[in-house]
């Protein structure tokens, strides 16, 4: 049951990175491609989570939280570069 | 009993996820889509964090990194939002056509007639 | 414009420690699990970045003096471990193990490999902000 | 054999103690030298006899795996050496303490002084072919500095240069000879080489040998087409010339082709033409010798010519010629050393070495005047000087020769003969214009006593040399043949043909210098061999500094294409050379439908990075990419890499943006057209890499690696998580490389921000 359904899912979400890349090749302006990594991101973990399941190991953990954790980290970066010309002052 | 509960939040997770994909293209501008990723994703991944949690609970592991994952995520995933939101007005990225009132635009007005008046 | 967003400083202040101990145990238990000194060393300079960009670097001269001798610290650490068995008389480089009873820990498993990967952990953290900080310091006279 | 091991290493205590031991200006450091070299003169002198009947042998062992020992080995011929090298060595350094004036830095004068000295005794006594390449070396580095002792003169630092160049490309040449020898015995201990003579003969190598080791002989011995190096190497102090550039450090490829001289003589190309070249060098030597006007010049090249002759001498192989040979060299080390301390004692009292503008000796400076006529007379082979007896020798083996060597050689010594002449009484005569020449009181006994000890020894070796060296002599000869040499009987007075030869030499060289034929002149035109050598080093210079500079355009995307060549030209050569073998199954596990999709995603974030409008735009593709291949590393079932590559990512994004603070900030980039030749070079490189992995993968020999470290990770280094337990254990050298690494390249890029010259950012 749960393999099955992990297995759409992870085609489902397999699919929706495909939207960042776009936004990402072609997003007319930086912020769009910064949010476009973001959700690439996002789907990224959520894929890692998946298949954390369906392998039945706990291993991947670590990757998955630092991933939330510095996901934003480029988005400000960029956003603070993105406005002051540069990210640390 | 628990696969039935992995597999509703798995699906949840994946839905709102493709929502906020499907929002990247559809929607017209920087602002919009701003919404669509930061918000959906982040209950997305709620979602799959909720199922990986429930799944690994039931065998007896820890699930404490889970719940901190989602702590993060709610944590960071919208501070994120805004701080880009905040820098694409700045720099100037325009409003799409559809957008009905740059609520920024004004109170910027008032915070310079405040300003002026004193 | 602000200068500097509240909401980033705030969320940067909350973010700073847990991204520090989240590090340490990362390198802790590196001999164990995924995990170790390259890796907490990186995650560590990108808390310390992060703090920079939220709240800016405090003192413009020296910044980054402390983190240069990072660097000679991290080797030295990582020399004496290499060092250290030729004392032993075993062959240079020969790392050994053993389990101990730390009073306020209990048992635990010390390595001298866990020596030689703080280090590491040093010198990656030097690593990255040194040449962060090189690059971003402002010359005298800069806006 | 423990005193000659004590004697060799004296020198190099002594040089590593010298700078402690002298006072704070170093003004005694010269008497503190000559101790040493004195002290190991002694324990030559008292090791000799116990040597001398049974000669042995030391080893050290320095790298067994190759097979190489510092081994220490003594014979006559070591011995004859050794006491060169010391005997001639204690005088020098005792003139050397009291020539030197206060502003030289003696301490690193000395310094040098005693690292030659050791130096040169390895030379002698290593008994394996690498030990002796490693002196060898040893003796052309300290002879570069010290000629270039006076480093501030650009003439010296010309002369060490050349000197340099040309004995140490020899001393290449010659290390590769050894190695051929080497791998055709199989061992470089000189004892298995001897033995092996004719098998070393009958190798296909064995000419290639000989001539490469004859090269590094001839380049150290200055013979005739390396003999340029040795004039410009008088830029050096007095007593360096008297000691390197006489006595000893030219001797070293005479050494070399007397020890080598059994085994090589086998070789038919061996003896000629090492004769050729001695006999050759001797006449041009002499003649050049007479046209020079500077004394020191002049020595120079009357030593060319006299090393020439024990070169001819060592050649033949033959019992009467090694005794020529081994009883000349003692008494050329004598003379010549004298000779070399009395133009140095000649230019301190009157600071010029010019012939023509010295005053007469025998009026200002009598006593000097004495000790230089003696030692002409020597030089010149007149009796009761040893030089006679040794003349004698050689001219007995020269007749032996084919008629036109023995007339070149009867010329050179007539020549010879006369620029002694030239030296002796050419200094002593009264000259007409008197009066403006250079008028020097005589030498202070201190300088004077050194030339005097070298001039008697050379006296006596003359009217008593059986007494004196015939033991070694014998020995040294016996060694330098290989077999037994009759005991030498060595007689002033002797009535035979050479006799007569000799007079007609003597008289015919006091002609030449009565009616001044080809003498002085005073421009004495550049040597051929200098102009081609200056040549050839201006040539070298010139066309690498034009193909350095037509690569190094500092254009950063030319570096990165030559690179990327370099690795697709490398590929290409590996798969035809060694073929492609597309053996290996494409994936580890069937893959899972996702996982194609998942698969595109760092391709087309990799797109994005090519066609990014922007830099911004492109350092997000390659986040992008980044992350997606750390998903791929999750799938494959790697956590510690997908860690460490989200790290890597997210830390880059910092640096990439603290480096954009430097480059002009948000331009667009000019919108580059498509460049073909840069899109196919990416391709064929990015081709080139995947056919490489995949013919690795196919490549596999037993068991991968992996198996050795999933079984010893856990108890060998008690750790569960082998990608770390590799990392800092078992390849822990590579990972304290790694972090040296990274030590070095944030400092450089610390400094190079910091030292940047202050110009305004755009």
């Amino acid at each position: 049951m749960i393999e099955t359904v992990a297995q759409v899912c992870l085609i489902a979400l397999g699919l929706s990175m495909l939207p960042a890349i776009y936004r990402i090749v072609q997003g007319p302006s930086v912020a769009d491609r910064v949010i476009a990594t973001d959700a690439l991101v996002t789907a990224i973990m959520a894929i890692v989570i998946l298949v954390s399941l369906t392998r039945n190991t706990r291993e991947y953990m670590e990757a998955v939280m630092a991933m939330a954790i510095l996901g934003f980290f480029g988005t400000v970066a960029l956003a603070k570069y993105l406005v002051k010309g540069r990210a640390i002052d | 009993m628990i696969e039935a509960i992995v597999c509703i939040a798995m699906a949840i997770g994946t839905f709102f996820v493709v929502l906020g994909a499907v929002g990247l293209i559809r929607l017209p501008d920087v602002y919009s889509r701003l919404h669509a990723t930061t918000k959906s994703s982040t209950l997305g991944l709620a979602g799959m964090l909720i199922a990986s949690a429930v799944l690994f609970g039931a065998q007896g592991y820890n699930v404490g990194p889970e719940l901190l994952t989602i702590l993060f995520v709610f944590l960071t995933n919208p501070v994120g939002g805004h701080m880009i939101a905040r820098s694409a007005y700045l720099i100037g990225i325009p409003l799409s056509e559809l957008s009905v009132m740059d609520a920024m635009q004004r109170a910027g007005e008032h915070a310079d007639q405040a300003h002026d008046q004193q | 414009m602000i200068a500097r967003s509240v909401i980033l400083t705030t969320c940067a202040r909350i973010a700073y420690p847990v991204l520090l101990l989240f590090a340490v145990a990362l390198y802790w238990r590196g001999h164990n699990a995924p995990g170790g000194g390259f890796i907490a060393g990186l995650l560590t300079a990108a808390a310390i970045a992060l703090r920079f960009i939220a709240h800016g670097r405090r003192d413009r001269s020296g910044a980054s003096a402390p983190f240069i001798t990072a660097i000679g610290v991290g080797l030295a650490i990582a020399l004496t471990t290499a060092f250290g068995s030729l004392a032993f008389g075993h062959a240079f480089f020969t790392h050994t193990f053993g389990h101990f009873h730390l009073p306020l820990i209990g048992d635990v498993e010390l390595a001298t490999a866990a020596l030689f990967d703080l280090g590491v952990y040093i010198v990656v953290v030097g690593n990255v902000i040194t040449v962060v900080s090189a690059m971003t310091d402002r010359e005298p006279g800069e806006d | 054999m423990w005193g000659l091991v004590v004697a060799s290493l004296l020198p190099f205590v002594g040089a590593a103690l010298l700078p402690f031991l002298s006072k704070s200006r170093g003004d005694n450091c010269g008497w503190i030298a000559s101790g040493f070299i004195v002290a190991s003169f002694a324990a030559v002198a008292i090791s000799t006899p116990a040597v001398l009947h049974q000669p042995g042998a030391i080893a050290f062992e320095w790298v067994p795996s190759l097979g190489l020992q510092f081994s220490i080995a003594a014979d006559g011929l070591s011995l004859a050496f050794a006491f060169l090298i010391t005997g001639v060595g204690s005088i020098v350094f005792t003139f050397a303490a009291a020539y030197l004036g206060p502003e030289e830095n003696r301490r690193r004068f000395f310094c040098y002084l005693l690292i030659f000295a050791g130096a040169m005794l390895g030379v002698v006594f290593a008994a394996n072919l690498i030990s002796m390449f490693v002196f060898w070396e040893l003796t052309s580095v300290s002879s570069f500095l010290l000629i270039g002792f006076w480093h501030e003169r650009d003439a010296s630092r010309g002369g060490a240069l050349k000197a340099l160049v040309i004995t140490a490309g020899g001393g290449l040449a010659m290390l590769v000879g050894f190695i051929l020898i080497g791998s055709i015995v199989g061992s470089y201990e000189i004892a298995d080489i001897m033995a092996a003579r004719e098998q070393i003969a009958a190798h296909r190598w064995a000419t290639a040998a000989a001539m490469l080791i004859m090269l590094g002989a001839i380049t150290k011995s200055a013979q005739f087409p390396f003999h340029s190096w040795l004039p410009s190497a008088m830029e050096a102090p007095t007593p360096v010339s008297a000691y390197l550039h006489a006595a000893t450090m030219v001797k070293a490829g005479l050494y070399l082709v007397a020890r080598m001289g059994p085994v090589l003589s086998l070789i038919p190309i061996w003896t000629p033409t090492l004769t050729v070249l001695g006999i050759v060098t001797m006449t041009w030597g002499s003649f050049l010798a007479l046209r020079q006007t500077d004394l020191k010049a002049l020595l120079a090249f009357s030593t060319i010519s006299q090393l020439g002759l024990i070169m001819a001498m060592f050649a033949q192989n033959t019992a009467s010629a090694a005794t020529a040979g081994v009883f000349h060299m003692l008494n050329h080390g004598l003379f010549k050393g004298a000779l070399f301390l009395m133009v140095g004692v000649i230019e301190h009292e009157a600071h010029t070495r010019d012939l023509t503008k010295l005053a007469s000796l025998r009026s200002n400076m009598p006593r000097l005047f004495a000790v230089l006529v003696l030692a002409s007379l020597s030089m010149a082979g007149i009796p009761p000087m040893g030089g006679f007896i040794s003349k004698e020798l050689f001219l007995e083996e020269v007749l032996q020769m084919p008629w036109p060597l023995t007339v070149i050689a009867v010329l050179g010594a007539c020549l010879t003969v006369g620029y002694c002449l030239v030296l002796a009484i050419g200094l002593g005569l009264t000259h007409q214009d008197e009066a403006e020449r250079k008028h020097a009181h005589d030498a202070p006994t201190a300088l004077l006593w050194g030339p005097a000890v070298l001039v008697f020894g050379a006296l006596l070796l003359g009217l008593v040399p059986t007494f004196l060296a015939g033991g070694l002599i014998e020995s040294a000869a016996a060694a330098a043949i290989g077999g037994h040499v009759p005991h030498p009987h060595l007689t002033m007075f002797h009535l035979s043909p050479t006799l007569i030869v000799s007079v007609a030499a003597i008289s015919a060289g006091a002609a030449v210098f009565r009616f001044g034929w080809m003498r002085r002149t005073p421009d004495a035109p550049k040597l051929v061999a200098d102009r081609v050598y200056e040549a050839w080093l201006t040539g070298l210079e010139h066309n690498a500094q034009r193909l350095t500079a037509s690569y190094m355009s500092g254009l950063l995307w030319r570096y990165v294409t030559i690179i990327v060549c370099v690795g697709i030209i490398s590929m290409s050569a590996l798969a035809v050379f060694v073929g492609f073998d597309a053996s290996a199954p494409w994936g580890a596990r069937p893959a899972q439908t996702f996982e194609y999709v998942v698969a595109l995603i760092p391709i087309a974030a990799a797109i994005g990075a090519v066609v990014a409008p922007t830099r911004l735009a492109a350092i997000l593709a390659l986040g992008a990419s980044g992350f997606s291949l750390a998903l791929l590393f999750s799938l494959v079932g790697a956590p510690d890499l997908a860690l460490t590559q989200i790290m890597v990512e997210t830390v880059s994004v910092a640096l990439f943006l603290s480096a954009f603070v430097h480059l002009p900030a948000y331009r667009k980039l000019k919108p580059r057209k498509f460049q073909p030749l840069y899109a196919a070079v990416s391709i064929a490189f990015g081709v080139g890499v995947t056919a490489l992995l995949h013919h690795a993968r196919g490549q596999r020999v037993g068991g991968t690696i992996a198996d050795y470290f999933v079984e010893n990770s856990v108890e060998k280094a008690g750790g569960h998580n082998i990608v770390n337990v590799i990392l800092v254990d078992f390849r822990g050298l590579d990972t304290l490389g790694e972090i040296s690494v990274l030590g070095i390249a944030a400092l450089t890029c610390y400094a190079l921000i910091k030292l940047r010259p202050e110009r305004k950012r755009p």
